[in-house]
């Protein structure tokens, strides 16, 4: 107990363990895993990512075209970078970067219009088959 | 994991036989949907040796009761309650409501529904 | 002076509470709340709204903290030591029924506890009243702090006041009243709002009560009265820092154990001598 | 006549930051009776797993079950799929594997030391050991890029690699933190109102432990011979020097001790695992689909984590199902509350270091 005493008088003197959070920033460590990145020009269009994500936080929406389109939510993301790990392009199509994600407060509803654009993505895909399906037909 | 057999009205006699609570941990109860039985197994395993899970099972109608093996080890009534709620099996003595409320969904891992 | 000092009691005691608890963060290496933390409280409780149980309870807590401030305001003004003791006792003694008043059991188990430290720390405080009357020939508070330093004489009645301190600070090891973890916070858990905001604003006059008591150690010395209750009071903050809680049947076995003995010896010595 | 007041203790309680409800009955401060009521944030992760999520998606499912035993959770279920479908992990992996188990259980047991320092009212205590704790979490940062939810292993083995300069880290970073640690043993072992407050407090008998099936800390305190470590051979745990800590009191202050020592233990462990972690393949490819059941159990900080898998040659698995160390802890807790002082119970509680989101999966 006299120790303890003496270690409480001592931490006075000694620079505290804790720092002003929002103010001074915190150190990170090299390789944190950070937000999904994503380049179009490299991509190969194969839906890996897509298909093991588990919190569906990848999504692509079809065009009648055939053309895909990328969308991701940092909010839905578990950053455990299975995408990573699954995409065959991987460093050029998609990465992981270092950056932390930012936090949502529920009167911003970031999910909402993404769980609508998971059943429009869903619609879009049968759209196509169908038009694919059409196509071949003629 | 070895397997061993028993049916609903040998289930106390075997338990009781077999368990001895300074040789064998008991591990948990545990319910599997057969799709129209269930299967509830009993699983312990040895203190301080590198054998296998031993598990006693037993297959069930849904509908029908089967003993509770509280009597014997006193601590099963949390893994028992858990399958009462979980598949919606009877099991005699051990109330409904461990984990689940009156008025939410009952017997969530049944496969029928 | 002795006006200014009697009504603004709450508000230093307020001010001495923000300095706590920037020391005592600062004794486990962290930064803590800013200095002014307290008043911030304060201004946060009053925009809560009050759900009070009944009326009788609203009416204890205020009783109490009048009687607290009352009892500051005579030890300001130089009153009889034994009256401001008793008008202390009497402040607890409301709480003590608040807490009795409404059917939670953490705030009766609370009431229960603030009852037997009642018992642990009161025969102390009056013994010390008596070693006071006995060094310095009367109760009067004035005439106390216009005599020589107290301390000289009996020393040993200082440590036991020592010991009582963590006792009436609700600080570790003598913290079990209190208690956040067994009681959440035992008599005053049932009050909310402007009326929590009584019962905390008397926790923190209380702490000028305990270290006025303190300085009337010093007597007439100004300078060492303000050595012992800086001392004090960083003492008392690195014992919160270096025990645990001890259980109320303990608190009251130690008390007396240690306390009341040195108290004993004290009123002997001084006979003696 | 003695008055019973009944506590209710939980489920909001400042002293328990987990949803579950004791209702104590007490008379003059004494528990006669205790009641336990769990269930409070059931989140259906059993039928998520088998209704949701494909089996490789599932590591990452049933590691959200609890922040603080993630790696337990995800490595039990993937050494129970990996006996489905026959994968064999590597060696480096297997080390990686324990590596960071261990690292776990280091700083499970220093939050569940703190929360118990806590509950007995020593907030010093408490924030010196939390401080202590963030070596721990850097550590495990730097290893899997995360403090809480690591990720880091995956069916076949585990996703990142070990580096020369992060082992070089992590072994300066233990060496700082031994002597903390034996620094705060001293404290619990001569603190003078912790040893009132821990003493004979809280205490359970070897025969009361085995026929209420404890586990862990808690049994192993009462010198009850049971460590999944010691009774599987999945791992090489023999070989890194694992020896088995009993201790024969079985109140707070033997579970204390336990929790020391293991941290000691384990500190020692982890530097011979990166003294010999050998060389191959981090991960091995997965093909299949599992068909069968399996069984795995593995020691977390808490006690033994159990989990039954039945696969029916689909994506999706017929059954999972998740045993967790504090809900078959439950019976031999409410055995030792009965008789004890309420002042007591918090600390007892945290010495339990109950998991109730782990209970209530």
């Amino acid at each position: 107990m006299i120790s303890a005493i003496t270690k409480a008088f001592s931490n006075l003197l000694k620079k505290p363990y804790t720092c002003n959070y929002p103010v001074t920033p915190v150190i990170k460590p090299k390789n944190y895993r950070g937000l999904i990145k994503f380049n179009d020009e490299y991509c190969i269009w194969c839906d890996k990512c897509e298909k093991v994500c588990p919190p569906n936080a990848i999504i692509f929406k079809q065009f009648e075209d055939g053309h895909k389109v990328y969308n991701y939510n940092p909010y839905l993301c578990i950053y455990c970078g299975d995408c990573i790990r699954a995409c065959p392009k991987t460093g050029d199509a998609l990465w992981q970067c270092e950056e932390k994600g930012l936090p949502s407060i529920s009167k911003d509803a970031p999910n909402d219009d993404w769980f609508i654009l998971e059943k429009e993505a869903k619609q879009s895909r049968e759209n196509y088959k169908a038009i694919k399906a059409a196509k071949k037909k003629s | 994991m070895k397997k061993i057999e028993t049916n609903s009205e040998n289930l106390k006699d075997d338990i009781s036989a077999f368990y001895d609570y300074k040789i064998w941990h008991y591990i948990t109860v545990n319910g599997v949907d057969l799709g129209d039985k269930m299967e509830i197994q009993y699983l312990f395993k040895k203190y301080g040796n590198k054998e296998e899970v031993v598990c006693y099972f037993l297959t069930m109608d849904y509908e029908k009761e089967i003993p509770s093996i509280v009597s014997i080890i006193p601590s099963a009534y949390l893994g028992e309650g858990e399958v009462v709620d979980m598949f919606g099996v009877k099991i005699k003595e051990i109330p409904k409501g461990l984990l689940l409320e009156e008025d939410s969904c009952q017997a969530p891992l049944r496969k029928a529904q | 002076m002795s006006w200014f000092l009697a009504l603004f009691a709450p508000v230093f005691g307020t001010l001495v509470s923000g300095i706590d608890r920037v020391v005592r963060a600062r004794m486990q290496r962290r930064l803590g709340p800013p200095l002014m933390q307290p008043f911030y409280d304060m201004f946060k409780l009053l925009d809560k709204r009050p759900m009070m149980v009944h009326k009788l309870h609203i009416v204890l807590g205020v009783m109490h903290f009048m009687a607290l401030w009352a009892s500051i305001a005579l030890f300001m003004f130089g009153g009889h030591l034994l009256y401001i003791i008793f008008t202390h006792l009497l402040s607890v003694i409301f709480l003590i029924l608040a807490g009795y008043s409404v059917r939670s059991p953490y705030s009766h188990l609370g009431a229960n506890r603030e009852l037997l430290a009642l018992f642990a720390y009161e025969p102390i405080l009056i013994l010390m009243a008596v070693g006071f009357y006995l060094t310095c020939g009367s109760f009067e508070v004035s005439v106390i702090t216009s005599n020589s330093p107290a301390i000289v004489s009996m020393p040993l009645m200082f440590i036991a006041l020592l010991i009582l301190l963590p006792l009436k600070l609700k600080k570790s090891p003598f913290d079990a009243p209190e208690a956040h973890q067994e009681l959440c916070g035992g008599v005053e858990i049932e009050y909310s709002g402007f009326f929590y905001e009584v019962i905390y604003v008397s926790k923190m006059t209380e702490i000028i009560f305990v270290y006025a008591l303190v300085f009337l150690f010093a007597g007439q010395n100004i300078l060492l009265g303000i050595i012992l209750v800086t001392g004090s009071f960083f003492l008392v903050n690195a014992v919160d820092n270096a025990t645990g809680r001890i259980r109320i049947d303990h608190l009251v076995k130690k008390v007396y154990a240690t306390a009341f003995v040195l108290a004993l010896l004290a009123l002997g010595w001084i006979s003696y001598v | 006549m003695k008055k019973t007041i009944n506590i209710p203790y939980g489920s909001q309680h400042i002293a328990l930051l987990e949803p579950v409800r004791f209702q104590f009955e007490t008379q003059n401060e004494k528990i006669v009776g205790v009641k336990a009521d769990i269930g409070y944030v059931h989140r259906g992760i059993e039928k998520a797993c088998t209704s949701t999520f494909e089996y490789k998606q599932i590591p990452s499912v049933v590691a959200r079950v609890c922040g603080l035993c993630a790696i337990t959770h995800s490595l039990t279920y993937v050494m129970a799929v990996e006996q489905i479908i026959d994968v064999n992990v590597s060696e480096k992996a297997k080390y990686l594997r324990m590596l960071m188990v261990e690292l776990d259980r280091i700083h499970s047991h220093m939050l569940c030391l703190s929360h118990t320092a806590e509950n007995a009212g020593y907030e010093a205590l408490f924030m010196q050991i939390m401080a202590d704790r963030e070596i721990i979490m850097d550590i495990q940062e730097a290893i899997s890029g995360n403090r809480v939810q690591f990720d880091f292993v995956c069916i076949g083995g585990v996703n990142r690699d070990i580096t020369d300069e992060i082992v070089k880290f992590i072994i300066k970073s233990l060496n700082e933190l031994q002597p903390k640690i034996e620094d705060i043993f001293d404290m619990f072992e001569n603190n003078w109102s912790l040893s009132l407050k821990y003493k004979g407090i809280g205490a359970i008998t070897k025969e009361n432990a085995s026929i209420y099936n404890a586990l862990g800390p808690l049994a192993r305190a009462a010198g009850l011979e049971t460590d999944v470590r010691a009774e599987s051979d999945y791992y090489p745990y023999e070989k890194i020097g694992y020896k088995m800590i009993l201790e024969q009191t079985g109140d707070i202050y033997g579970r204390n001790r336990v929790r020391l020592r293991e941290i000691l233990s384990s500190i020692d462990m982890i530097k011979n695992i990166l003294c010999d972690i050998p060389e191959g393949n981090i991960i091995e490819k997965v093909k299949g689909k599992p068909n069968g059941e399996s069984v795995a159990r593995l020691e977390a900080p808490r006690g033994e984590i159990f989990y039954y898998l039945k696969g029916v040659k689909q994506a999706m698995l017929d059954r999972v199902r998740t045993k967790t160390p504090t809900f078959s802890g439950i019976p031999a807790m409410v055995e030792i509350f009965k008789g004890q002082e309420y002042g007591d119970v918090p600390a007892i509680l945290a010495s339990f270091d109950p998991c109730m989101s782990c209970t209530a999966k």
